[in-house]
C-alpha cells in the first residue's frame, strides 16, 4: 500500500463518487414522480402495480451484483493462484457487490411481501420463486456470514470465493423457477427472445427505474468497497501496533 | 548445504494476535534443531508455519525452496510434522493408521511393521483400536506414522511429551539416524536440564522472535 | 491419482466398518425421523402417499447431514485436520476419495429408507428407472456438496451447528429436485421428473469442478 | 443447591454467549428447515396452516436437538467430561443447572421459530393461553429429557449420531403431544388440547423426577 | 497418619482388558508419590480408579475413608484431578473458567485471582479464550483450577507436561507447599533423570500392578 492511496483511502468519498452520489438522488427523485404520477394504473391491479416499478429493478440489480460477485471471485482465484497474497482487490469487491446484491434481494422480498398482500392477500405463498428468491437470499446471507468469521484472511477470501461460486447457482434457479414450476408468481414479462409483455410508458418507466436503482447501487458498491479497505488498513495498523508492543515486551510472555 | 528453512522477518497471524513477529532463520540440511522458550513463545507457530498451515502475512519464507508465500501446500510431501496433539484416527487399529499414513507416501507395507517396531509398539498391541492406548502408546504410534514416511524434514512439537524413559532416548536414536541420512529435524522441547543431547543447536525463542541462536553464523 | 482415490475410499469405509455409524445409527435414525414426520403430519395416509417423494428426501438430508458431519468429526478429532492437511495425497484425490465414500454411505442409507417408505406409506412405483437414476443423481450431489462444506468448515469452530446452517441452503435444491423427480416416478406428478432429474446432475457436475479445482486451498485454514 | 445450579446455568449461559451458536446458528437453521419443509410438502398452502403446529414442533425437535448436543459437546470437550464428574457441584444442581439452561436456549429458539411461522405460514391463534403453556411444557419436556439422555450418551464414542438417535423416541411423545395442543390452540382442531398440554407436563415430571434421582449415577462411565 | 489411598488387590477393567491387575498400596496423608512405570502400565488408570472414574471390579479400595466399592462419588469433592487432557471449556475466557471452578467447590472469588497469579499465568491472558492460548498455557489454566479447589488429595497425571521450566519448578514449589499443608499428592511422570526432587516416595509400576516401592514399610 503507497502513501498516497493510504491518504486518499481514510475517505469514502472523492468528488467524482459525490457527483454520482448526487446523481442518485436526482434519479431517485425521478424515479419516484414517474412511477408514483405519470405512469398509467394498470387496469387489472390497479394502483398496486406502481409496486412493480421498485421490486423487478430491484432484484435484476441483485442477480447483478452476484454475476458480479462470481466473476470478481473468478478473478480472485486466479490472482491469487499466482500468489498467495494477491487479488484483494477482487475479494473487496466481491464482498461489496454481495452486500448489496442481499440488500436488494432484501427489497424485493419486502416489496413483493407488500404486492402480495394487496393482491393475494397474504404476505406470504409457498410458491416456487418466492421460495427460492428467499433461498437466494439465506445462501447469499451464508456467504456474507462466512466473510465475517474469524479466520485468516487469506484463507477466509479463498472460502467466500468459492462459497460466491456455488451460491450463484441459485441465481438462474429463481430466475427459471416460473417456467419449471407452476406458479403464482407473474412469469418473466422481460426475457431474452421474447417480446416485452408489458408495453408504452410502464415500459419505459421501468427501463427508468432500472436505471435509477442501477446508479444508486453502484454508489453504495463504491463506498462499501472502500469501507471495506479501510477497514483492512485500520486491522493492519493495529496489528503493526500488536507487533510492535510484543517487540518490546522482551521477556518474551507475549 | 542448501537452506531447507529460510525465514525473513516473517509475521505470522492467529486470529489478530502476531504469533510470529518478525522472525529471522535459516537452518541448513542435515542440522538437529532444538527449540525452546517459555510458554506461548512462539515454538508450535514456527513449526506450523514451516509446514504451511500458518500463513505468512508478511516477510519472505522459503522451506525446502519453496517459497511459502506462492503456494505453501507445495513442501508438504517432504515434511513430517508431529503436533501437541497425535492426529490419530481413534477407531482404526494401530497397524491400519499407520498402513494408511504409509501408504499415502508411497512406502511399501512391510515398512509399516518396521517402523512400528522401531518406534517400540509392541506386536500386541497392532490390531488394538487406537482409541484405548495409553497416551504413550498413542504417541508412539503417531511418531511410528511420522517415521514411515522418511520426511526430508521433520517438525516435532515436543516430541518426548508423555513417552517413558526408555521410549525417548529410542526415540533419540531414531533421530540421530535421520538426520545422518541426510534429513532435517527441528523440535521443540521442554525437558530440563535442556540435555542438548542430540541436538545441533539450540535456538530460544520469545515473544515470536528468535532470542537466542547457539549455532548462529 | 485412482489408487489414492481408493485409499482414502478403504480408510473412510474401514472407519465406518469399526464405528458402525452409518448403519447402526443413522439409518434407525432416518427410519425414526420418517416416523414422527408422519405423526406431526397426523398419519393422513393420502397426504403421506402424495409427500412420500418429498418425505423421503427430507429424511435423507437429516441422514445425510449426519454421515457428513461424522466423515469430517474423523478429521478433525485429535487434530487429525492438520495431518490430513499435510497428507502427501492430491487435494483431487482426497476429494473424490471422501465423496465416494460418503457416496457409499449415503447410498446405504437411502436404501433402508426407501424400504422404509415402501413399507410405512404404501406407495406404488410407476417409474423404476426415473427412481433409480434420480436416486443415484440425488445421492452424488449430496456427497459432493457435503465434502465441499464439509471441509470448509471443518477449521472453523462449533461445525457440528454452522455445517448444517451452511449444508441446508445448498442442498435445498437438491431436496426440492429430488421431490418432484420422486413424484413423477411414484405417479403422483406428471411433471417432467426426467429435467429435474438431470438438474440434479447438473448440480453435482458444478460441484465436482469446483471440488476438484478448488478443494487444495478448501483445505487450509490460515 | 439453588447457588449450584444458578452456578451451572451462568456457566452455561456464558458459553453459549461467547459462542453465539443457539442464536447465530441453531435458530437461523431452524427457520430454514421450516423453508424446506414447506417446500418438500409442495407448499400447499391449505396444508400448511393445518400443519403449521406439527411442523413447528418438528423444526424444535431439531434445533433442540442440535442445543442439546452442543450442551454436551461443550461437557465432553478436551476430556471436559472427567471435570464435570469430579465436580463439586452436587448431581441434582448439575441436572438442573443445564436443564435450565437449555430450557433459556429452547425458549430462544421457540421465540424465533414461532415469528417464523406466524410470517411464513399464516397462521391464526384462538387460544393464546394453550399455546402459552404447551409451548413452555414441552420446552421443560425437551430440556429436562435432553439432560438424560445427553448426559447418559456422553461417555460414549461418536456421540454426534447416537444422541439424537436414543433422543427422537423418547422425543417424539413430546412432539406428537405438542402438535396436537398447537393444533386446537391454532383452532384447526377441535380436540382437547389442554390434555395434550397436561400430558406434556406429566412427561417433563417424570422425567425431572429420574433425573433428580438418577442423574449422579447417570454421570459414571465405568 | 491415617490411609488416604488404601487399595488391596485391586482389579480394574477398561473395555475387556484388565488394566489394574491386583494393585496393593497405602498412601498415608501428607506423602507426595511420584508414580513411575512404563507407557501402558497402568499410572492412569490407577489415578482414575483413585478419582472413582474407573470403577473397581475386584479387591479392595478405600480414598480418603470411603470405600469405593459402595459409593466412588464421595470422596470426589475432596479431590482435584489432572488427567492427561485439561478439562478446559475453550470458549470461556481464562479468568472465567477458573472462577466457574472456583465458585463449584466454594471458594471465594478472590481466590481465582490467587491461583492464577500462583501457578504464573500473566494477567494480559486473562480474558482471552482459552481456545486460543498455547499448550503449556492451558496447562497452567487447568493446574490453576486445580489449585483454587485446594483438595485434599491432588491427583496429576503428567502435571509438568508442556510447561517451561520455570512454571515447572513453580509447580514443584505449589505442591510441595500443598503437601506442608496436609495433602497428599500422587503424581505420574516420565521426567527423565526422574529427579525425585519433591516426591517423598517413588512408586514404579509395571502391567497394572506396583513392581517397585521407594518407601515399602
Ligand atoms: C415475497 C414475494 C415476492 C418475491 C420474493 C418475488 C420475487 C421476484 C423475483 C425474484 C423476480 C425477478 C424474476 C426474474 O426476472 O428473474 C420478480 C419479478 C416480478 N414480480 Fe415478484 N416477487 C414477489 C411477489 C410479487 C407479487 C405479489 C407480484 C404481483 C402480483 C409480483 C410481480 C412481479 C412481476 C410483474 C415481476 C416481473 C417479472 C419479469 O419481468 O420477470 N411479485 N419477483
Ligand atoms: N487467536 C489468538 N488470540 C490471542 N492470542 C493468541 C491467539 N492465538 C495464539 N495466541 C497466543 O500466541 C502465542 C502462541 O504461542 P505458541 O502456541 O506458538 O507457543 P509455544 O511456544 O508453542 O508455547 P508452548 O510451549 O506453551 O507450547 C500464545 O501466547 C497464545 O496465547
Ligand atoms: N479397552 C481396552 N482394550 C485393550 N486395552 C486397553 C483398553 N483400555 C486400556 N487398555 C490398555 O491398558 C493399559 C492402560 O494403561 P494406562 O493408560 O493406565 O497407562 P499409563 O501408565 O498411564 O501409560 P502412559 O505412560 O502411556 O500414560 C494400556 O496398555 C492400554 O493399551
Ligand atoms: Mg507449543
Ligand atoms: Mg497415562
Amino acid at each position: 500500500m503507497t502513501s498516497t492511496t493510504r491518504s486518499n483511502a481514510k475517505m469514502t468519498a472523492t468528488p467524482a463518487t459525490r457527483v454520482l452520489g448526487v446523481l442518485a438522488i436526482a434519479a431517485t427523485a425521478l424515479m419516484a414522480v414517474l412511477g408514483l404520477f405519470i405512469s398509467p394504473a394498470d387496469v387489472i391491479q390497479g394502483e398496486a402495480v406502481r409496486m412493480l416499478y421498485l421490486h423487478v429493478p430491484s432484484i435484476w440489480i441483485a442477480y447483478g451484483a452476484f454475476v458480479l460477485t462470481s466473476v470478481s471471485s473468478i478473478l480472485f482465484l486466479r490472482a491469487r493462484k499466482r500468489r498467495e497474497d494477491q487479488g484483494r482487490h477482487y475479494d473487496r469487491l466481491a464482498g461489496s457487490a454481495a452486500e448489496v446484491g442481499v440488500v436488494f434481494t432484501g427489497i424485493t422480498l419486502i416489496t413483493g411481501m407488500l404486492w402480495g398482500k394487496v393482491t393475494w392477500g397474504t404476505y406470504w405463498q409457498w410458491d416456487a420463486r418466492l421460495t427460492t428468491t428467499i433461498l437466494l437470499f439465506v445462501t447469499y446471507l451464508g456467504y456474507l456470514a462466512l466473510r465475517r468469521l474469524p479466520a485468516d484472511p487469506m484463507v477466509r477470501s479463498q472460502r467466500a470465493a468459492v462459497m460466491a461460486l456455488i451460491s450463484f447457482i441459485n441465481v438462474p434457479i429463481v430466475h427459471y423457477s416460473v417456467d419449471w414450476w407452476r406458479t403464482l408468481h407473474q412469469k418473466a414479462s422481460l426475457s431474452v427472445g421474447r417480446r416485452p409483455e408489458i408495453t408504452g410508458e410502464m415500459y419505459w418507466t421501468l427501463l427508468y427505474s432500472t436505471l435509477a436503482v442501477t446508479i444508486v447501487a453502484t454508489w453504495l458498491m463504491i463506498h462499501r468497497y472502500r469501507v471495506i479497505r479501510l477497514e483492512e488498513l485500520r486491522d493492519e495498523e493495529a496489528l503493526a501496533a500488536l507487533i510492535s508492543s510484543r517487540l518490546k515486551n522482551d521477556d518474551g510472555s507475549n | 548445504m542448501s537452506a531447507v528453512v529460510e525465514f525473513e522477518k516473517v509475521v505470522a497471524v492467529a486470529g489478530s494476535f502476531p504469533v510470529l513477529t518478525g522472525l529471522d532463520l535459516r537452518v541448513a540440511q542435515g542440522e538437529v534443531i532444538l527449540l525452546r522458550g517459555e510458554n506461548g513463545a512462539g515454538k508450535t507457530s514456527f513449526l506450523r508455519s514451516c509446514a504451511g498451515l500458518i500463513s505468512v502475512s508478511s516477510g519472505d519464507a522459503h522451506v525446502l525452496g519453496f517459497d511459502m508465500r506462492v503456494d505453501r501446500r507445495a513442501p508438504r510431501r517432504y515434511i513430517g510434522l508431529l503436533g501437541h496433539e497425535n492426529n490419530l484416527y481413534r477407531d482404526l487399529w494401530v497397524r491400519e493408521h499407520v498402513e494408511f499414513r504409509a501408504a499415502a507416501v508411497g512406502a511399501a507395507e512391510s515398512d509399516t511393521d518396521a517402523a512400528l517396531l522401531r518406534v517400540g509398539v509392541p506386536k500386541q498391541l497392532w490390531s488394538v483400536p487406537i482409541g484405548s492406548l495409553s497416551a504413550g502408546q498413542r504417541r508412539k504410534v503417531a511418531i511410528a506414522s511420522l517415521v514411515v514416511g522418511r520426511p526430508r524434514l521433520w517438525l516435532l512439537d515436543e516430541p518426548h511429551a508423555s513417552l517413558d524413559s526408555e521410549s525417548r532416548e529410542n526415540l533419540d536414536v531414531i533421530l540421530a539416524e535421520a538426520s545422518q541420512l541426510g534429513a532435517t529435524i527441528i523440535f521443540a522441547s521442554h525437558e530440563s536440564p535442556p540435555t542438548n543431547g542430540i541436538a545441533s543447536r539450540v535456538i530460544t525463542m520469545g515473544g515470536g522472535r528468535v532470542l537466542e541462536d547457539s549455532g548462529a553464523s | 491419482m485412482l489408487a489414492e482415490t481408493l485409499l482414502v475410499v478403504r480408510k473412510d469405509l474401514r472407519v465406518e466398518w469399526r464405528a458402525k455409524v452409518a448403519l447402526g445409527q443413522v439409518a434407525p435414525l432416518a427410519l425414526l425421523i420418517l416416523v414422527v414426520l408422519a405423526f406431526a403430519l397426523d398419519a393422513n395416509s393420502s397426504l403421506l402417499e402424495l409427500g412420500a417423494g418429498g418425505l423421503y428426501w427430507v429424511a435423507v438430508l437429516y441422514g445425510g447431514t449426519l454421515l457428513i458431519q461424522r466423515s469430517f468429526d474423523v478429521e478433525t478429532d485429535d487434530g487429525n485436520m492438520d495431518a490430513f492437511r499435510m497428507s502427501a495425497i492430491g487435494a483431487p484425490s482426497l476429494f473424490l476419495g471422501k465423496s465416494l465414500a460418503l457416496f457409499v454411505q449415503i447410498g446405504l442409507l437411502e436404501l433402508v429408507l426407501g424400504s422404509g417408505i415402501a413399507l410405512l406409506y404404501n406407495v406404488r412405483v410407476t417409474d423404476w428407472v426415473l427412481l433409480f437414476v434420480a436416486a443415484v443423481a440425488g445421492t452424488v450431489a449430496f456427497s459432493v456438496c457435503g465434502v465441499l462444506w464439509g471441509v470448509m468448515s471443518a477449521g472453523l469452530r462449533v461445525r457440528a451447528t454452522l455445517l448444517p446452517l451452511l449444508l441446508v441452503p445448498v442442498l435445498a435444491p437438491i431436496l426440492l429436485a429430488g421431490s418432484r423427480a420422486f413424484e413423477t416416478a411414484l405417479g403422483v406428478r406428471a411433471d417432467a421428473g426426467w429435467t429435474w432429474a438431470s438438474l440434479m446432475f447438473v448440480i453435482a457436475a458444478i460441484h465436482t469442478a469446483i471440488g476438484l479445482g478448488a478443494f487444495g486451498f478448501l483445505l487450509e485454514e490460515g
